[in-house]
């Protein structure tokens, strides 16, 4: 028996290595292992003003802080009763696209493409293609940009705040925006091209669930108040614990999810799976193009999934600016009392289903419940892992 | 001296016919009807009535950072590139006053060319003002202008009175000579005349700085800063809102992926914790205490004995801004001997407690 | 701070427990990225490479906080091989978030959310900032580090010099940004006690700052108290407040101000 | 301020003049000794300074810092420097080699004044650091020898290794024209022959001063001021015969950036050097 242990796998976002045992030529174990300590951040809130929890919350990832930012607002804003303006909403969608654009071009071009093109990283991947890296590091910037106009700044902003904003940003800002979404779509449909056109590794067609938020009206988003699975059935975001059962393992600090027992995968590919034919434009003919059945059974097509993602969010910047435009400046933030109470918010984080349950007792926050898409994974994560080391 | 009319109406269009290439600067709304100093296109964003902007106009000439040159290995460039022509409109006379003192201050033994040269560059327009409770300009004299503008506007209701105040505000008015009417009517004189009556008794802060350099000498050792070095949260607020404060930093910023750096200047403040601090942890002015008694004898004594006014303008910013009390107006009064209803006092009753 | 003339400076960046963000952080100077790479040999940076070494360096960036036993030893052979460690962001100068809690409170909290599992791979310790485990050269505090900050840092150490650090507190940016005081208004604004640096992004925006940068040197802590406190807000909800991100180093200050107001 | 070297805003006076480094040893384990010599020939030649100013040096990519003028102006063309390694720009001055490129900028300061020591004994007092300015006091009394009285000179360090400029000045005092005495706090060689006890010990050993012709001048570590001030007093010298140079933060050497503000004083204006007179009526000053 021996065991193959890669202890810090590189280009992933956090710190985790995998271990596995292989006893003569059969795989007997896989383990995917976080190799950070515990932070109890469910534990940190605990006594605060939901306003700190706010604040701390998000620092869970600092990839996906806007997303975290979103997720505990909507939790908060359930369990106090408190409805934002219209446009504190667009803001807020805005704001999820800048994290989407920043993620997912960090993701496809420089954590996964090295990989397929064979550099060790994106940097030296420059020397043969200094133009694609050049506008990479463009599309990702320009992410960071928009979270900055709407959140304060790239990473762990605080403009987003319980009831709304803390303060508009101006109409150049947002004009600018709408600018360079438009200027980017070439680039955009190459990107998708390149992603969906490469060979991907055969995989050994490992079906799974996949799950993401519903986002209502037969659109296509990054939020919603329904968890939807890709055997069709959906959950209230109340019920949310009814699917993801999340358990202690005794080889990693973060926790790992099962649905009805199984392993289930949540992400890009997931949002692809469940909602792809929702997507309209240019996006939707992409998805045309490209999605065919052997994406459901291989988690190499996140990459691509991811690319469709991007030009979603790029084809609905300018409408967002549009309509965010039109409306009249309301206060930023609407006035609210502090409240007892209990809420959800679902939103899809770029590495999939977010989940924050937070309440609030005597005005202060009594209890946290947060399900990352990394917890869900890992079950998945190891089970592909076995797969393909076999 | 040469006094001339102007109709509102005409404002617009002459301040249109003067720009040129020059960035106007101009008091804009930020929210909660603050007020700042802002270079606007859209004139219309103007707001002209405002009492104080929340920094000083000097920002406008030196700003919080810039670079004073390139530094590579054998070799110093000047580097003026943020110098540029300028209009500011709108200055009222305390700002204008702390610019005069600035003057004096900059060309003092060594002159500092950043000052100098931005201020040649610069058009100054005045514009008249309305105090509030916290505006101390009538008790440093500094109230009314005289000089250091190049066109003072007293607004009259519907016109506004233009004061020429040096050659180049007379070519100014060159520019567009239709817009402005000659001679001023009995009324509009009488109409003038009115308001700065009205205007002088508007001042309700009255404060003796003629005392302050006596003062500050006898009170040297005073309880009274021991308090003020208890509450002071040493933010560096008073020095920063400050029209009169000119301290800074330098530092060598070396450019990525070049071979030179970029030497930076930036503002710095006597009321912070570093201030004096020197290589090897040694720190002339640890105590707040000690700070604040520089800020003050800065603003309360020195300039007199150099340049026989305060440094001082009455701009009332620090009153407006620091959150414990902490400013010229307390401060005066305290040393004055007047009972001051400061957040001092409270604190340190509660920290005995 | 080291050098060698004519060879690139070494740099290793290395995450303990923490969000990642600043290493993210390096990778968000977008512009600056292939300059970087360029001026300095990054050995070692999980997060944008694979071909990792781990050598002999330079620098070593260190980030997030010590709170598992093998970081602690990890930490220990980095402190090894680096001429310079730099601590890097709040976790890995204060503790981050995670250390907020007591050594009792954080016994019961893990045992309330891993139960009695042991864990195979590593045993949990107490989150501290690293200097609690080994010497620290300098500090880069911030919630994330801001992209200002780093690069300063960058090209100086690059030439050889320390960054040039002016320890104020956040009012300062505040004030060049002309924001309206928050504290006036009533809000419970933490500028005047937090290290400047983020750019006042929370007062810029009409919120309170949180003190995500910690604590600033020389900050009035008591000033501050009562202030807020004749504002009306609660004493201990104002402790709370200022412990959030202060980690474990606001604890000594506590303690004091008890004696002091006693 | 010497008026001849007013540099006006044509010429930036915030912007160095590149300078190489000529020569540059240790002179202990922390202290340097720097030769400099400005670039442009001409400027090397007309850059006239006074004893006990100050000039600022510039390390590319570390900053700028002041630094006393340790040579003396009877010697032009050349400027040397003694300086200890404290922080950034001297950190990276220390690595820079013969022919290396610094900035410089100056002079700057009152310096002492001259005309005012002239035909008077001079009673010059260092310890440590403080022989980076003295030592340009000492050689200029020297080199103009028939200017002054009698030029008593008392240096004392803690061990003989960390004595500046050791071997230069028990060269010096072989001269007969000069009075000269070295002291160590301690000494652990077991090779030092001259005195053994700090500074202060050394005033038994002066005689027949005359107070009202003598200048005393001291430099040295903020502990030493306090008890060399005493024995002047003791020995009847008037305050303002006493002189020190002051050390403060500069950021412009040219009153500007206010950091050397002692009250209303600016250090690097009217200072380094002051009368004991002038500082017992600052109140900020010691
Ligand atoms: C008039 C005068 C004459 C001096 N003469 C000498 C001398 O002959 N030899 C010598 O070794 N030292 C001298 N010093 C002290 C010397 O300037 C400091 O040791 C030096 O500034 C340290 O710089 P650093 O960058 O290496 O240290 P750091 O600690 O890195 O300094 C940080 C910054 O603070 C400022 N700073 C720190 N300490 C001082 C200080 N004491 N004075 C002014 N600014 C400071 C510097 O501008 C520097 O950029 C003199 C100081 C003054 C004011
Ligand atoms: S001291 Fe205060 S009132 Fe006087 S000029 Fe400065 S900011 Fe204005
Ligand atoms: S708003 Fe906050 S950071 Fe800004 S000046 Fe006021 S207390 Fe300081
Ligand atoms: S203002 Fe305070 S809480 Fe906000 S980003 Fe800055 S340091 Fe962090």
């Amino acid at each position: 028996m021996k065991t193959i242990s890669i202890d810090h796998l590189a280009r992933v976002e956090g710190n985790g290595g995998i271990h596995a045992t292989i006893d003569g030529k059969v795989v007997t174990d896989v383990k995917f292992t976080i190799n950070e300590g515990p932070r109890l951040i469910e534990k940190l809130a605990l006594g605060r003003t939901p306003d700190e929890d706010v604040s701390m919350s998000p620092r869970i990832c600092a990839i996906c802080t806007c997303s975290h930012k979103n997720s505990v607002l909507r939790a908060f804003e359930n369990a106090m009763d408190i409805k934002i303006t219209p446009k504190a909403y667009l803001l807020r969608e805005m704001m999820h696209m800048g994290e989407f654009i920043e993620s997912h071009s960090l993701h496809t071009f420089y954590l996964a493409l090295p990989d397929f093109l064979g550099y060790p990283n994106a940097i030296a991947m420059a020397a043969d293609y200094a133009f694609e890296v050049q506008i990479a590091l463009e599309m990702k910037h320009y992410g960071n940009h928009i979270m900055k106009v709407t959140n304060g700044r790239y990473i762990h902003g605080e403009n987003a705040i319980i009831g709304g904003f803390g303060k508009w940003p101006s109409r150049e800002e947002m004009i600018f925006i709408k600018d360079r979404a438009l200027q980017f779509m070439p680039f955009v449909q190459k990107t998708v091209d390149l992603f969906c056109g490469l060979e991907y590794p055969n995989s050994p067609n490992a079906e799974t669930n996949y799950m993401c938020c519903e986002p209502g009206s037969g659109k296509f988003g990054f939020w919603g108040d329904e968890i939807l699975i890709s055997t069709g059935e959906t959950v209230p975001r109340d019920d949310y614990k009814s699917v993801t059962n999340e358990f202690v393992v005794s080889h990693s600090f973060a926790k790992h999810s099962l649905y009805q027992d199984k392993p289930f995968t949540v992400g890009a590919l997931a949002r692809i799976v469940n909602l792809g034919d929702r997507l309209e434009g240019q996006a939707g003919e992409m998805y045309k193009k490209y999605f065919n059945e052997t994406w459901k059974t291989n988690p190499f097509y996140h990459n691509p999934s991811r690319t469709l993602e991007i030009m979603y969010a790029f084809e609905r910047i300018p409408g967002l600016v549009d309509e965010f435009l039109k409306l009249e400046d309301p206060a930023s933030v609407v006035d609210y009392e502090v409240k007892d109470g209990k809420g959800t918010g679902l939103v899809e984080a770029p590495r999939g289903l977010l989940i924050h349950h937070h309440e609030v007792q005597d005005g202060v926050v009594s209890y946290v419940d947060i399900i990352t898409p990394t917890a869900q994974n890992t079950e998945d994560i190891e089970r592909y892992c076995h797969v393909a080391a076999q | 001296m040469k006094i001339v009319k102007l109709k509102k109406d005409n404002l617009f269009p002459f301040l249109e016919a003067i720009k040129g290439d020059a960035e106007l600067w101009a008091p804009v709304k930020k929210d909660d009807a603050k007020h700042t100093f802002q270079p606007v296109d859209d004139f219309s964003q103007i707001d002209l009535d405002y009492t104080r902007t929340i920094l000083p106009p000097r920002k406008i000439l030196l700003p919080a950072k810039f670079n004073m040159y390139q530094a590579s290995k054998s070799e110093f460039t000047s580097d003026f590139s943020h110098i540029s022509k300028k209009i500011i409109f709108g200055i009222h006379p305390c700002d204008i006053h702390a610019f005069l003192t600035m003057d004096k201050f900059y060309s003092y033994e060594i002159e500092d060319p950043y000052w100098l040269e931005a201020r040649k560059n610069l058009v100054l327009l005045g514009h008249s003002c309305w105090p509030d409770e916290n505006c101390m300009c009538k008790s440093t004299n500094t109230h009314v202008v005289e000089e250091g503008y190049d066109l003072f506007f007293t607004d009259l209701e519907d016109t506004y009175v233009v004061w020429i105040g040096s050659s180049r505000g007379d070519d100014l008015i060159r520019e567009k000579p239709e817009l402005f009417e000659e001679d001023l009517t009995d009324t509009d004189i009488q109409k003038f005349i009115q308001r700065r009556e009205n205007r002088d008794k508007a001042f309700t802060t009255e404060i003796n700085f003629a005392a302050m350099p006596d003062l500050m000498e006898l009170k040297y050792n005073d309880a009274l800063w021991e308090k003020l070095g208890d509450a002071c949260l040493a933010c560096g607020s008073c020095t920063n809102v400050c029209p009169t404060c000119n301290c800074y930093n330098v530092e060598d910023r070396p450019v990525l992926g070049k071979d030179f750096s970029n030497i930076q200047r930036c503002w710095d403040a006597c009321t912070l914790e570093n201030y004096s601090g020197v290589a090897g942890g040694e720190n002339f002015r640890e105590k707040r205490a000690d700070r604040l008694k520089l800020w003050y004898t800065h603003k309360l004594q020195s300039y007199i004995s150099k340049y026989g006014k305060p440094a001082c303008v009455g701009c009332g910013r620090c009153v407006a801004t620091c959150p414990v009390d902490i400013n010229v107006k307390t401060v005066a009064q305290s040393l004055d001997g007047n009972e001051v209803d400061s957040f001092w006092d409270r604190l340190s009753k509660e920290v005995t407690k | 701070m080291s050098k060698n003339n004519d060879k690139k400076l070494k740099i290793g960046i290395y995450e303990l427990t923490g969000c990642a963000g600043d290493g993210l952080l390096i990778l968000d100077c977008e512009m600056e990225l292939v300059d970087i790479f360029q001026a300095a040999d990054i050995q070692s940076f999980l997060m944008a490479k694979s071909d990792n070494i781990d050598g002999e360096l330079d620098i070593a960036l260190v980030e997030g906080s010590v709170s598992t036993e093998r970081e602690i030893e990890e930490l220990k052979d980095i402190r090894k091989r680096a001429q310079v460690v730099v601590a890097f962001g709040l976790c890995a100068t204060h503790g981050g978030i995670q250390a907020r809690f007591s050594e009792e409170e954080w016994q019961k909290n893990l045992k309330e959310v891993y139960g009695d599992i042991e864990m195979s791979h590593t045993k949990a310790v107490h989150s501290k900032p690293i200097d609690e485990y080994i010497d620290v050269d300098l500090y880069l505090p911030g919630c994330p580090v801001s992209k200002d900050q780093f690069l300063n840092f960058l090209v100086r150490a690059l030439g050889g010099s320390p960054p040039e650090v002016y320890p104020n507190p956040v009012c300062v940016t505040c004030k060049y940004n002309e924001n309206d005081c928050l504290l006036l208004k009533g809000i419970p604004c933490l500028g005047p006690l937090t290290a400047d640096g983020c750019g006042a992004i929370c007062p810029n925006h009409n919120v309170p700052c949180y003190g995500c940068w910690g604590p600033a040197e020389g900050a009035n802590f008591t000033s501050e108290f009562y202030l807020l406190q004749e504002k009306g807000f609660d004493m201990e909800a104002i402790k709370k407040r200022m412990a959030n991100y202060s980690g474990t180093k606001l604890q000594e200050f506590f303690e004091k101000f008890k004696k002091e107001s006693q | 301020m010497n008026t001849e070297n007013k540099i006006t805003a044509q010429s930036n006076p915030f912007l160095p003049e590149p300078a190489r480094i000529v020569r540059t040893y240790p002179l202990t384990d922390d202290v340097h000794f720097f030769q400099v010599r400005i670039a442009d020939m001409e400027k090397a030649l007309s850059f006239r300074y006074e004893i006990g100013q100050f000039a600022m040096i510039s390390v590319l990519g570390a900053g700028e810092a002041p630094f006393s003028i340790s040579s003396t102006p009877s010697r032009p063309g050349l400027l040397e420097f003694c300086i200890r390694r404290a922080g950034a720009v001297t950190s990276k001055l220390f690595q820079l080699k013969e022919n290396d490129f610094v900035g410089i900028r100056g002079p700057y300061g009152n310096g002492f004044p001259v005309e005012k020591m002239q035909g008077k004994d001079i009673l010059i007092v260092m310890g440590g650091l403080g022989a980076a300015p003295l030592r340009s006091v000492l050689l200029y009394c020297l080199d103009n020898r028939d200017l002054f009285g009698r030029i008593i000179l008392l240096h004392g360090a803690k061990r003989p290794a960390e004595m500046l400029f050791r071997d230069e000045l028990l060269d010096i005092k072989k001269r007969d024209d000069l009075e000269g005495y070295l002291t160590v706090d301690g000494d652990d060689t077991g090779q030092w022959t001259e005195n053994v006890g700090v500074v202060t010990t050394l005033f038994p050993k002066l005689e027949n001063i005359n107070p009202e012709n003598t200048v005393g001048v001291v430099c040295g570590p903020p502990v030493m001021y306090k008890f060399v001030l005493q024995e002047f007093l003791k020995l009847d010298i008037p305050k303002d015969q006493i002189l020190m140079t002051l050390e403060r933060r500069m950021k412009c050497g040219v009153g500007k950036c206010g950091h050397c503000a002692i009250d209303y004083i600016y250090t690097c204006l009217e200072g380094p050097v002051f009368s004991y007179w002038d500082v017992t009526h600052m109140r900020e000053l010691i």
